[in-house]
């Protein structure tokens, strides 16, 4: 991994950052008509574990759990999680099977501010289920370069 | 005055980790060696221990057996040099002198790796700094560093990460600003990084010029956070906001 | 070759569900944020992660910009048999990572 | 102990009679930004929209009804001339420091006008929270 450039007169603040322009919750709607197919997931079965709070949105964790019994006949088949004030509505898309056994996905996303996250989850039955939940992004007071 | 009393309120007396006053979800992924990013380094770290490197061709392996314990008495007394030494110089001098291998850079991928291999050896075990007369004079000179207003906005080590400490600035909530968590892996840099690196980030934060990497002056203030942070348990790599 | 840190059972039971931890070293640029000349730097990222089981493909991820660096993914699978699973890292500018882990299924 | 020069320099502050007018809402940009003011950092003040203000300094609400024009101008060019152990910049000072980064070297962290425009957007503040 290439060590970053250290870059001079940095300041004591800075909002967190990118320069392009962000997504919007309009964005993140279109995104999860796109992965449904346009049906509008029905609320349930899905938890979504992330922190309320996060002092840097450069790592926030997070785990999205579905209730399912995960066999052949009745699974999940994958779990999308979008955002809506990223540069892009997209995180991360799983594919799962009845052999994941559980349907759970642990990772570690960014936040380029504070939003809504939904995690959608898709069926063996072409059913889709859904949850969200806001996080607040803490502005970082100290940051390098 | 609501604020005066929470300035008398934050005085501390014993050394508080930074860890305590990270949200639940942090400190998960901090102790969890499989969640925390920073142990992508030790594992590197652990690889080149065992390699062969320089004319030598001398592993660190070949003379360290166990070092649990040897970071929490950094930085020490070097008698080559006759002045204090830190953790990742000392890694430095070793690879130059009995590996006789090209020296790492300061913050390279391959001494964080090594420096946090090293200290991730003692986790848990206390800061124990040496009580060594020959570094009291450098320790002064930290602390008069750590006390000394800098840069344009012409602040103090001290005013933030001791006489503020646990109130807010901005969002972020100020730490004693201890040394029980290097090398860290800070989400701002999503990196790991030295505690020089910190310090430096302080001193650019106030607007001040910071000191190349590897100066003395950096020794000095680790020498004094060693010293101010004594007993804190070692948590390298810790993981930071 | 990227360092990775792989953590999931040596063994285990026929038909347990085993969870697999993964990190791997990398920058994952995201192509939205500037460098230090002012310019945006170019996306350099993870865009695909699959485990296979024995061949088969048991949990497949797309991965964007908004995954934080150094990756962390963890998921679940039966263990069934013994045998191989297989972790790939596949990327911008042609990154590609495989890694390999033996499993005994008792 | 403070120089005599800032001594002066505090006192003459208090007494000149003759400013440049200030735009109340461009001092009210200054104050609320993280990048040039840096007054929420510290202060916390009537600013619904500004999410997380910090606590090292007291509350900026009724800073109008505190104090005058000349008062505020003293305070924010040179609030460690009045007060040495002040951890508030002196935002109209650029010399008597150290260690300066050089992109910031000689320059104070706010002009005259600046400090004019955040002069007047606090006298605005009379209410308290």
């Amino acid at each position: 991994m290439n060590r970053r450039e250290f870059a001079a007169g940095a300041l004591l603040a800075l909002a967190l950052r990118p320069a392009a322009g962000l997504a919007t919750p309009e964005d993140q709607a279109a995104a999860i008509r796109a992965f449904t197919g346009g049906v509008v997931p029905r609320e349930g079965r899905v938890e979504l574990d992330i922190p309320p709070l996060v002092e840097n949105g450069n790592v926030v964790p997070l785990k999205v759990t579905v209730a399912s019994p995960m066999t052949t006949a009745d699974h999940v088949t994958a779990i999308a999680l979008f955002n809506e004030k990223n540069p892009q509505p997209q995180v991360v898309t799983a594919r799962f099977g009845p052999r994941a056994g559980r349907a759970e996905l642990a990772t570690h996303m960014r936040l380029a501010t504070s939003q809504f996250i939904t995690a959608v989850a898709a069926m063996s039955d072409g059913s889709f289920w859904s949850t969200r939940q806001e996080v607040i992004v803490t502005l970082a007071a100290c940051i390098e370069s | 005055m609501k604020w005066l009393l929470l300035l008398v309120s934050v005085a501390a007396a014993e050394p508080r980790s930074g860890a305590l006053d990270m949200s639940r979800e942090l400190q998960a992924m901090q102790a969890d060696d499989s969640a925390n990013p920073g142990m992508l380094w030790v594992q590197e770290g652990e690889a080149l221990f065992h390699r062969a490197e320089g004319r030598a061709q001398k592993a660190c392996a070949d003379c360290h057996a166990g070092l649990a314990g040897v970071a929490t008495r950094y930085p020490a007394w070097d008698e080559a040099t006759a002045a204090p030494i830190d953790l990742a110089g000392r890694i430095q001098q070793c690879r130059a002198e009995r590996q006789q291998a090209a020296p790492l850079a300061r913050e390279s991928e391959p001494l964080l790796a090594l420096a946090a291999f090293v200290t991730r050896q003692s986790r848990g075990l206390p800061l124990a700094p040496p009580e060594d007369p020959r570094l009291a004079p450098a320790l002064a000179r930290g602390e008069a560093l750590f006390r000394q207003r800098r840069g344009q906005l012409n602040l103090s080590c001290a005013q933030c990460h001791e006489e503020r400490a646990g109130l807010r600035l901005g969002s972020a909530l100020i730490p004693e600003g201890q040394a029980n968590g290097y090398p860290q892996y800070r989400l701002e840099w999503q990196a790991l990084g030295s505690l020089q690196r910190r310090l430096r980030n302080c001193m650019v934060g106030v607007r001040a010029t910071a000191p190349a990497f590897g100066a003395a002056e950096y020794t000095e203030i680790e020498l004094f956070l060693a010293r101010r942070g004594a007993g804190l348990a070692v948590e390298a790599p810790a993981v930071r906001p | 070759m990227a360092r990775v840190l792989l953590n999931l059972p040596r063994s285990a039971a026929r038909g347990a569900v085993i969870e697999i931890r993964t990190l791997i070293m990398h920058p994952m640029e995201s192509g939205f944020r500037p460098g230090t000349n002012g310019t945006i730097l170019p996306r350099d990222i993870i865009t695909r992660f699959t485990c296979d089981y024995d061949g088969e493909v048991v949990f497949q991820a797309e991965l964007s910009s908004a995954i934080a660096a150094n990756p962390f993914i963890s998921f679940t699978t039966v263990a069934t048999e013994s045998g191989t699973l297989s972790f790939t890292w596949e990327g911008d500018d042609d990154f590609r990572q495989t890694e390999t882990r033996a499993i005994t299924v008792t | 102990m403070l120089s005599s020069a800032r001594w002066w320099l505090a006192l003459a502050l208090l007494a000149t009679p003759a400013w440049a007018e200030g735009d109340a809402a461009r001092g009210r940009a200054i104050v609320t930004t993280r990048q040039k003011g840096l007054c929420l950092l510290c202060h916390s003040g009537p600013f619904p929209e500004e999410r997380f203000q910090g606590n090292l300094a007291p509350s900026l609400a009724g800073a109008g009804r505190r104090w005058d024009a000349a008062a505020l101008r003293a305070r924010l060019t040179d609030s460690q001339g009045l007060n040495p152990d002040s951890i508030m910049p002196s935002y109209g000072v650029a010399n008597s420091l150290r260690d300066v980064a050089p992109a910031f070297r000689g320059k104070p962290i706010l002009t005259e006008a600046e400090i004019e425009d955040v002069v007047a957007f606090l006298l605005t503040l009379t209410a308290d929270e």
